[in-house]
């Protein structure tokens, strides 16, 4: 696989653009499903850019990185799915906006 | 191997695998039959076999219908996932020395990953047929199929942990001196288990149980996308089928006392073919579990297993490094 | 030259996914887009060289994270209103603020890449090579994945054995 | 034939994880299998091992592995195994093994049969690492692993309160000496560089001369930590308390073994100990008077354990008198032979109290003598030990003891004659016993007679009593050789005299009534005598006045101290600030988000400017 000729910064772009518009998903949607899939882009991007540079250099420290990050995502999923649950059973809503009572 | 020899194994392994789908509805029919002292398909050609051209027809010929309450993007997308990601499995089995169409560095891994996305068919099956069976259907089969996924990747660690790497032609020649049916029996064991509730076949195919869901995640289906789930259903048995002969059974290697005159392929086949008919038996002979019982199998019984034979295999990896 | 060619079809079928997946007001519907992109992540993954992340990728991520959202979605049973709702909420009178702020900090990002030189692949980095250091120097960060996992479990059976009990 | 060393200590440490964890599940003679079977097969494999060494006596040590590694300090899991070792193991395992075996009868009916083995096995393992650690911080690990059992052990019926105070007294007395020999340690540690004792002794010979000030130090650093283990003066009041616990435990832990620790420790580093003669002759001295106080208190006790427990106390005084005149195989001799008769005694007391429904007051029983024939024989044979009758094993260590101390260069007379006072109260307080509790007329009465699994461990220690003294220790090589003169006849003839003179005496005063000191009883100054000896000359009391006390009436006053109010300002401005703060969580999670992106566009933005300033 050595023909591949891709500079590393298209590659670092490509994780940076991704993690714009995740970015973006959690600022501009209200549903929690959604959101919580904005931050699963997000974490990708940031895998992405892990194992590029990882690739860059030859090392697998970039892919261990990424299974740590594999291993974040996993448990925010479960417990960010049991709060979906949750907050669907209280406030028969996923509005974001609604579960506002925790505040100073 | 040449390119062009590659596309022609890719086509020919797309169309055997389709067609070999097709003769195991007939197939599994008339074995059932035999052990259920029934005649089965028995009317048209010879043993029944035109029963085969006769299904085929009139799957093809049915009127292609969405219900209107549906949601018509993923209910047309469903069914094509099982084929695509079952068709996509048999990209890595070696079929008999050089005989693949890639010899993957992470083939293990890309056939437990192909099983996972076999998933998402049936999940959206249920889900965008808007009906309460399907739903449900969808929601078992979804903890099913996820649930069993953990332990059929765990139970095929022993073997990766014995041969060192996840490539299967690896794995094959490994088993030259013996075949890891003997040192990783529960690896086997649970691998079985497994991939009978990932294929959801008979003893556990909660998913379609008929009497109490209908048809399951498929009630809405009918003609040619129903055609694809049965068949996506019986490339998954042959899948499996490959799997367990490649992973347990030495591949496309004989017993060393026939010698060499038989050749792989043959091998090959004929494991497959036994391995298949086990599975047609178990379907015979064995009742449906309820569906609290198949997730207590699972959680409580096939991950200890899998866990000890894990910690067993590599207690004895490293003993042995320290003694060799 | 293959796999030059297949990273750029890659990216862009990633980048098309994840902003579909960002806009659909359906739910299934977007997360359908977002396994594509998962999945054509996986592709450029395998192709700089790192086929570890790769199978990581579909297995996990889209074999078995995203499965767990179409689970909670089927759960939660959305209907059409919902679909309804959620095209009122994307009005561009809220999404113009964020992203500007979005660009904003794709165009900082852009500047901070930019500078940044050499090809990406270095050749194959192996599954064992990952599980060499993942095993040797980065023992510690496995104990500690394998926490936050314990925790993450102990968490979300929480969560949902409330909601069985309230119900029973 | 060192492989297998290892496997002596972690036999019943395996025993006793197993009885822990498998405690719901296990049945009772499974459970006593485990704890006893354990400790047996250690005393096997102890006893293989010392046929090997007995015919190759040279010292072994195994390096396990690096225990951790901190600069220069690398401590390892190592052990050394000589002559002393051997007699240490010896009598752990063996002794240990025996009252393991009565403890199996002695328990049965006890809710926490399992919990009782599971410690039991621990403080055989714990006791085990701390003989065999080749370097003082392994076997500072023994030395709070085996304070630790003591504190369950010995708390072990924790439904009665008191039994929890006893506990939580024997940990802290204890602790006062083990933070002295801490300190030793770290001194050491500076001074020489290593703890591995063998190294730290040759260290030190090579870098002080005798008499320098700093080993003096270190010395009396050691043995504030022996004497807090060993229940010596003035950290001896926990042992009595500590009577709390199972008597098979005080058997163990609180006369064969645990409180031995001490002397172990100060004959294991004797190199130190001749460096620095003064704190030998405080060695001595503390040694002496813990003897003479602990003889006097024992004359004047009712409860059965009591008795024993200050008896152990006086005896372990005479230990730490030879160890003080530099009399270590003497010292060491009388540590096993002790092992012996004390644990002999202490099971005879515990078969007592397991027959008479725990009545623990000498004075209640009587004329046990033909009820209990096997106690009442073990019990004779034990006392004579004790007393040090000619021909017992008590007779030769004690012996021993006397006439080198009488030897002691400055004020060896002194110590010979003190030693002598204290012989005779042996003699006379171990007969009072005997005779009270066997003699006479009958108070109460036994409601069973003991089982195998008890005699068994009695008849054993009764023969070991007898013949402990003709064995001859394997330690020519660990300690100096003596090279004393034999003193003058008249001194051995009254050594051995005094305590047949003590019997005869005890006999005239609590069995034969010749002698009546009813009027001296009676007397006011003999009325406040007998209640000060039966409070242990006061000392707890001292105690709670000089340091109890005052220790709460700091604690009163310190809470509303000015500085308190200096920390109590920084608590109110944190709360003002955090009420200031807290208004900013407005609790709409997409406010926190943009303000997080607006954060993070922001530091981007910096570092930008600095990358572009660089350039």
């Amino acid at each position: 696989m050595n023909e591949l000729a891709v500079p590393l910064n298209h590659l670092l772009f490509l994780s940076g653009l991704l993690f714009s518009i995740g970015m973006l998903g959690v600022m501009i949607r209200r549903n929690i499903i959604f959101i919580l899939m904005s931050i699963e882009v997000m974490l990708n991007a940031c895998a992405l850019a892990f194992v590029g540079a990882g690739a860059h250099w030859g090392q697998p420290d970039g892919q261990v990185m990424y299974v740590m990050i594999l291993s974040i995502a996993a448990a925010e999923v479960a417990v960010g799915l049991g709060l979906v649950l949750q907050i669907q059973r209280r406030f028969k809503t996923l509005d974001m906006d609604q579960a506002n009572r925790m505040r100073g | 191997m040449s390119d062009l020899m590659l596309v022609l194994l890719a086509v020919s392994i797309l169309a055997g695998g389709i067609t070999v789908a097709g003769v195991l509805v007939w197939w599994e029919r008339r074995l059932l039959g035999f052990w259920q002292d029934r005649l089965g398909p028995n009317r048209i050609g010879p043993f029944g076999i035109g029963q085969l051209g006769a299904d085929i027809i009139k799957l093809l010929f049915k009127d292609d219908w969405v219900p209107p309450f549906a949601d018509r993007f993923v209910f047309v997308l469903a069914p094509t996932a099982i084929i695509a990601s079952m068709m996509m499995g048999f990209a890595i089995v070696p079929f008999a020395p050089g005989v693949h169409i890639v010899d993957l560095n992470i083939g293990l891994l890309f056939f437990l990953g192909m099983s996972g996305l076999a998933v998402y068919s049936v999940l959206l099956g249920g889900l965008a047929s808007n009906n309460k069976y399907a739903l449900l259907g969808g929601l078992r089969s979804a903890s099913q199929m996820v649930s069993y996924e953990v332990f059929m990747g765990l139970s095929l660690m022993g073997v990766v942990m014995i041969t060192g790497s996840f490539s299967l032609v690896d794995i094959v020649e490994a088993q030259e001196e013996v075949w890891f049916c003997f040192s990783q029996i529960l690896g086997l064991f649970v691998f079985v288990i497994a991939g009978i509730a990932e294929s959801h076949r008979l003893p556990f195919d909660l998913p379609e149980a008929e009497h109490e869901l209908t048809a399951g995640f498929h009630t809405e289906y009918g003609g040619m996308k129903f055609a694809m789930f049965m068949l996506g259903e019986y490339l998954g048995l042959a899948l499996i089928s490959c799997m367990i002969v490649t992973l347990f059974f030495g591949g496309w290697m004989g017993p060393s006392i026939f010698g060499d005159w038989v050749p792989p392929f043959v091998w090959f086949s004929v494991k497959v073919i036994f391995v298949i008919n086990f599975f047609i038996l178990l379907r015979a002979a064995i009742p449906r579990p309820r569906y609290d019982q198949l997730m207590d199998l699972g959680w409580k019984v096939m991950l200890p297993i899998t866990l000890v034979n894990l910690a067993i295999t590599g207690a004895i990896l490293l003993w042995m490094r320290e003694v060799v | 030259m293959l796999e030059t060619t297949i990273f750029y079809i890659s990216a862009a079928v990633a980048l098309a996914a994840t902003i579909l997946a960002m806009t659909r007001t359906n739910a299934i519907h977007a997360l359908i887009y977002l396994i594509v992109s998962l999945l054509a992540i996986a592709v450029i993954f395998f192709v700089v060289g790192a086929p570890f992340a790769a199978a990581l990728e579909v297995v996990i991520y889209a074999g078995a994270i995203m499965v767990l959202f179409v689970f909670v979605i089927m759960m939660l049973n959305l209907g059409e209103e919902g679909d309804a709702r959620e095209r009122k909420w994307l009005e561009p009178s809220i999404w113009i603020g964020p992203a500007t702020l979005s660009v904003v900090l794709l165009i900082e990002l852009i500047f901070l890449i930019g500078s940044v030189e050499g090809q990406v692949s270095q050749g194959v980095v192996s599954a064992k090579m990952v599980g060499i250091s993942l095993f040797g120097p980065y023992v510690l960060a496995v104990e500690l994945a394998s926490m936050l996992l314990l925790a993450g479990m102990v968490g979300a059976f929480h969560l949902g054995r409330r909601l069985l009990e309230k119900r029973a | 034939m060192t492989d297998y060393i290892w496997l002596i200590p972690i036999l019943p440490l395996i025993s006793s994880i197993t009885l822990m964890l498998g405690s719901a599940y296990l049945g009772r003679s499974v459970i006593a299998t485990l704890g006893v079977g354990s400790v047996g097969l250690a005393a096997v494999l102890t006893g293989a091992l010392a046929y090997n060494f007995l015919h190759a006596p040279e010292p072994i040590h195994v390096v396990y592995w690096t225990w951790m590694q901190v600069g220069q300090f690398d401590p390892s899991i190592a052990f050394y195994f000589d002559g002393l070792t051997l007699v240490m193991m010896s009598v752990i395992t063996g002794v240990g093994f025996l009252i393991h075996l009565f403890s199996s009868e002695f328990m049965e009916h006890d809710n926490s049969y399992a919990r009782y083995f599971a410690y039991l096995n621990m403080f055989v393992a714990a006791m085990l690492i701390l003989v065999l650690a080749d370097n003082l911080l392994l076997m500072y690990l023994g030395w709070e692993g085996v304070g630790t059992c003591s504190y369950l052990l010995v708390g072990f019926w924790y439904q009665h309160s008191a039994n929890g105070r006893a506990a939580r007294k024997a940990f802290i007395v204890t602790r006062i000496g083990d933070t002295a020999m801490a300190i030793g340690l770290l001194v050491l540690f500076t001074e020489l560089g290593t703890l591995n004792i063998q190294d730290l002794v040759a260290a030190a010979q090579a870098k002080w001369q005798v008499g320098d000030v700093i080993p003096l130090l270190i010395c009396v650093l050691l043995l504030a930590g022996a004497a807090g283990k060993s229940a010596q003066l003035p950290l001896h009041t926990w042992l009595p308390d500590a009577m709390a616990g199972p008597t098979p435990v005080s058997a163990l832990i609180h006369a064969a073994t645990m409180v031995t620790a001490g002397v172990y420790l100060i004959a294991r580093t004797h190199g130190l100990f001749l460096l620095s003669p003064d704190a030998m002759t405080v060695v001595a001295v503390v040694g002496l008077l813990t003897s003479l106080v602990a003889a006097f208190t024992a004359l004047a006790q009712h409860d059965i354990k009591r008795i024993l427990a200050y008896s152990t106390i006086s005896q372990i005084g005479y230990m730490f008198l030879a160890l003080g005149v530099g009399a270590w195989t003497a010292g060491v001799f009388h540590l096993m032979t002790h092992a012996f008769f004390k644990a002999l005694l202490f099971l005879g007391s515990g078969a007592i109290i397991h027959c008479l429904h725990h009545e623990h007051d000498i004075f209640k029983m009587g004329g046990l003598r033909s009820r209990m024939p096997v106690t009442f024989w073990s019990f004779l044979i034990g006392s004579a030990a004790l007393a040090a009758l000619p021909l017992t094993s008590g007779f030769f260590s004690k012996d021993l003891i006397l006439l080198q101390a009488y030897q002691q260069a400055n004020i060896g007379p002194l110590l010979w004659v003190g030693g002598l006072g204290g012989a005779l109260l042996t003699a006379i307080y171990s007969f009072r016993l005997v005779f009270i509790v066997f003699f006479g007329h009958a108070n109460t009465s036994p409601d069973r007679e003991i089982g195998w699994r008890m005699a068994i461990p009695l008849i054993l220690l009764c023969a070991l009593s007898l013949i402990g003294g003709y064995f001859s220790l394997p330690v020519e090589k660990v300690f100096p050789i003596d090279d004393n003169q034999h003193p003058d006849q008249w001194v051995e003839l009254v050594s051995i005299s005094i305590p047949i003179f003590g019997v005869f005496l005890a006999y005239l005063l609590f069995l034969g009534r010749q002698l009546d000191p009813g009027f001296l009883i009676e007397s006011a100054s003999g009325r406040w005598l007998k209640q000060f000896w039966y409070s242990g000359w006061k000392i707890d009391r001292l105690y709670d006045l000089a340091l109890v006390n005052p220790y709460y009436w700091i604690a009163t006053i310190a809470r509303n101290e000015p500085v308190d109010k200096f920390y109590q300002s920084i608590v109110i401005t944190n709360q003002t600030l955090n009420a200031a703060l807290s208004k900013m969580q407005t609790g709409r999670m997409r406010g926190y988000i943009v303000s997080m992106v607006i954060g993070l566009i922001g530091f981007l933005g910096l570092s930008l400017f600095f990358v572009a300033g660089a350039v």
